[in-house]
């Protein structure tokens, strides 16, 4: 995936964001905020025995860190919580295929910390 | 009339190019670039006077402590200081107002009140939180619509419990301009101590402490041309002469026993360690320059640069900015949205029932972003002015704060920018 | 091997002459030189990539915090810290000691006890002595004769209402190096605090902070070659986790509101406001200068400084020198004085009926006024460690102290000077 | 009077003090230190009907500072109190007629400070 395509796909799950919403009966519920920017991800999740049976987000901020939630919330979705344990920063950086500066790579990376935080159980639940 | 073309040439970083681009520099509000006169002062301070001052007998440290002090004089001089024991050297603004909330704050006591403003940096909010512990009571006065003070609702707000009143002569994200002689007799008439953060008045405009009657000013060298790391704070002699001492060590002491110790005089109790002695040199090399040009200017070319913002802005869809129109109540400070970033409610989000991101919005970050590729710096965020943030019911905005060394040419590039980034990030 | 002639050469200063003759510099223990790359670290730091850190999103921004963040792993590891967080950028030492008395001291109730040494620094007293207020008790370990620790002393004052124990690396006036090491151990052992004050070791011998097993380290850039107005402050980053911060502003919150405040991770929690990110950057290339030296080479190089210093002053009457004699116990400071000076006091001084300056004795401003004529700087007076001058009964003592551009020849210098200082006083 | 010879004057005074001692029916008494450097002197006195009638020093430091105190006795006893206003730092330093540096000129201003202060009041009396 050339970088152009990459940064046209990222716009296109922040114009048209997958998983946008809540979710009544969610284990597991977390907002997570961007100090320096003041960018806002807002996850709700249901996990089951290990699994993210199912995730949705509602944020406010820039294209990359309301895109990378989309993302995300598409990449993780039925997935095992152990499989996480792969999805280092630097992969999801990767993944995402786009070179963003030592900033931005801060905005994308908000909802996958926010992902850990609640699985975590920082976040609030239910 | 300052030509802000040839004070341009004055600065070694404008001769660098990004991406074969020139740099449009539009973060002054955060930080400022540094003339060459500046910079060779540290070196040549490094080159051939340094040691440590004030208390070594050989020639060197004579110099030395001969031009740390000129410069306390020079740059207590250039805010209107008669006495330039008055002028401490600290790091920064934040610094300055810490140790005023610090050692303040030892005389003060549950139900005490210290009165800010909405329109606070944190750096004049949060070492006053630090006093709630002690039952101290921290006040807010609001703004009005047009992004003024609300002048009613700060004098019902400042009481006979008010000990303290700690305000903006300028906002960093408003640009608004208070009438701080006002406010100082205000909080005098009720016996309040009154602090200016003057971070962004200083290095913009003239600031007399003696017309003002303040009994405090903080301000930071680095967003006045001068070098990071050195600062100012002023205080009237008498009451910084009361004040308890901040940071104790070498310097700021008379004696020291096991059993305790005495204090230095001022303003040296207040200069605990060795000091950054370069630095301090290289903000008197900055205030000489800015003399040279002339404060009256420099707040002359800002206002026309505001004015000018203000007659392009029109040509821009869907851009809302922020601050009072007045221009003699207006700093230099351009903060600005491309359509609504109200701040972030889950329920409000939800009933928009999607991310909402009409293609006639666009995230200050992505607008930051976007025109960096065209060379251009501005900031974009909560530039440290959250509880600000939660008035205006915004999350961020974009910020282009301006200079000496700006020009209106500079200010055409950035609205053509932003033609250009809402174009490319519309569809 | 070292070759102090040589690195001399990489200092600017030298080039330069008082009234024609070269510059003999030997106060390093007050401040040292700073070779070329350092100067032009800030130099080019200025005219190519100033801006504020953290916060911009513009090239400028990146790159500046690239450098800043950059410069913190460089220091860190420098000290053997192995995550670059435990590393907070401070003004200097002192600010460090301060930023440690004033978190920990948060949690420190009547009757806790803090366990220094009487060698220690003002700076590492004074932050302390401010918890006295609310009956926090300071204890000082006392010297044995040959002015090494008595650590017969400091064990039998450690006890378990001890939170913290403060303790120089290296004495600024005895050149004493402690043993940090076994220190840690007896002060964990005793479930207390451990700080180490790096200010006269960090830029002198290799310090591995994990081999110490030290909870914090204090130091100054400008003692290690590097700029005024930045320091190091490491700490274990689980216990800096937990320490409330010290200063409130920009950089060190998470959010505020007008309710309160959270804050940032380390090490910004403890950063408020703009950093000095030219000068930390200037210290990082210290740091790249000294390490391509080699700290050991450092230490070894001025040992054989003070052996040499040992050797000649034999040649001078009526001088007495202070600090342990064995080589492995001392780092390059040399304090001495010609005569007697003892300490002021009135029955003492009466019964003596006179001064009492008997030709031998010269008191050190004058020593050191004397030899300045020659080009030789040194310190005279109590080096901020005037409890240690009360336990050494001296009311201020002569001090060279030596580093990497001192040579041998320069030592041959200061004793001649010497000799004829003494010669044109004694008559 | 030269330099040379007024630096000849100082280092006589340093090393033969006149008016060393104290005074035991002294009204004003003032113990005086150098902060950066520990120099110290002991000023005791007699003032009476506005007029210095005897004053004594005892004192430790360097040559600058205990030359300056025998000088600076020598030149204020039987003097008017009120004729003291007119001794300015810059007088007496020029009266001293070396020339020090800056650091140097703290110890020569250093029983003069002393004078004012135990004249004010500040020492302790008797
Ligand atoms: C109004 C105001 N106050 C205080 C500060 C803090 O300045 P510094 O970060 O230099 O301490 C700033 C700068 O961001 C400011 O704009
Ligand atoms: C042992 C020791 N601690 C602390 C300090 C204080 O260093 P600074 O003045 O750079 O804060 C010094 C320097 O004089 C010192 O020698």
């Amino acid at each position: 995936m050339s970088e152009d395509i990459a940064y046209e796909v990222m716009m296109d799950h922040y114009r048209n964001p997958h998983n946008y919403g809540t979710i009544e009966n969610a284990t597991n519920r977390i907002t997570e905020y961007n100090p320096i920017c003041g960018d806002t991800v807002h996850l709700e999740m249901i996990i089951n025995e290990g699994r993210i049976e199912d995730i949705k987000f509602v944020g406010r901020g820039c294209s990359i860190s309301q895109a990378s939630a989309s993302i995300l919330t598409e990449t993780v979705k039925g997935k095992s919580i152990s499989s996480l344990n792969d999805l280092t920063d630097q992969k999801y950086l990767m993944d995402l295929g786009v070179s963003l500066g030592p900033a931005r790579e801060r905005c994308a990376l908000l909802s996958l910390n926010a992902l850990r935080k609640a699985i975590a159980g920082d976040g609030t639940a239910p | 009339m300052l030509n802000p073309t040839k004070v341009k040439n004055d600065f070694p970083i404008f001769r660098r190019k990004i991406d074969g681009k020139e740099i449009i520099y539009l973060d002054n509000a955060a930080t400022t670039q540094k003339p060459k006169s500046v910079i060779d002062a540290i070196k040549d301070y490094y080159e051939n006077f340094n040691s440590n001052v004030h208390r070594g007998i050989y020639k060197l440290s004579e110099e030395a402590t001969d031009m740390y002090e000129k410069a306390r004089k020079n740059v207590s001089d250039f805010i209107g200081g008669n006495d330039q024991n008055g002028l401490v050297f600290v790091r920064n603004a934040t610094e300055a107002l810490n140790l005023l909330a610090s050692s303040i704050g030892q005389s003060l006591k549950r139900d005490d009140e210290v009165l800010l403003t909405l329109m606070e940096h944190h750096s004049n909010i949060v070492p006053w939180q630090f006093l709630m512990g002690k039952g101290v009571k921290i006040k807010y006065a609001d703004l009005k619509e047009d992004g003024t003070l609300n002048m009613e609702d700060f004098t019902s707000k400042i009481t006979q419990h008010t000990k303290v009143v700690s305000v903006t002569h300028v906002s960093n994200v408003l640009g608004t301009i208070n009438d701080a002689k006002e406010l100082a007799r205000i909080s005098h008439e009720k016996e309040a101590t009154f602090i200016l953060d003057g971070a962004q008045s200083v290095p913009h405009m003239p600031v007399d402490v003696k017309d003002i009657d303040c009994d405090y000013v903080a301000f930071s060298g680095h967003k006045m041309l001068g070098p990071m790391g050195i600062g100012g704070l002023y205080g009237k002699p008498d009451l910084l002469s009361k004040l308890p001492p901040y940071m104790g060590g070498g310097e700021m002491i008379n004696t020291v026993t096991t059993e305790g110790s005495t204090w230095a005089d001022i303003p040296l109790k207040f200069e605990a360690g060795t000091p950054n002695v370069a630095d301090a040199i290289g903000l008197s090399a900055a205030v000489d320059y800015l003399k040279n040009i002339g404060m009256k200017e420099v707040r002359k070319h800002e206002s026309e640069m505001i004015l000018y913002a203000f007659q392009e802005e029109k040509y821009m869809e869907n851009l809302k900015s922020f601050g009072p129109r007045s221009l003699h109540l207006r700093g230099g400070v351009y903060s600005f949205n491309i359509g609504d970033i109200p701040s972030f409610n889950i329920q409000r989000e939800l009933e928009a029932n999607s991310i909402r991101i009409s293609r006639a919005s666009m995230h200050p970050h992505d607008v930051a972003s976007e025109i960096d590729k065209e060379g251009i710096a501005i900031r974009s965020g909560h530039h440290c002015a959250m509880p600000l943030m939660a008035r205006l019911d915004v999350q961020a905005t974009a910020r282009a704060s301006f200079y000496i060394y700006n020009s209106k040419e500079e200010i055409d590039k950035l609205f053509i920018g932003l033609q250009n980034a809402t174009a490319r990030f519309g569809h």
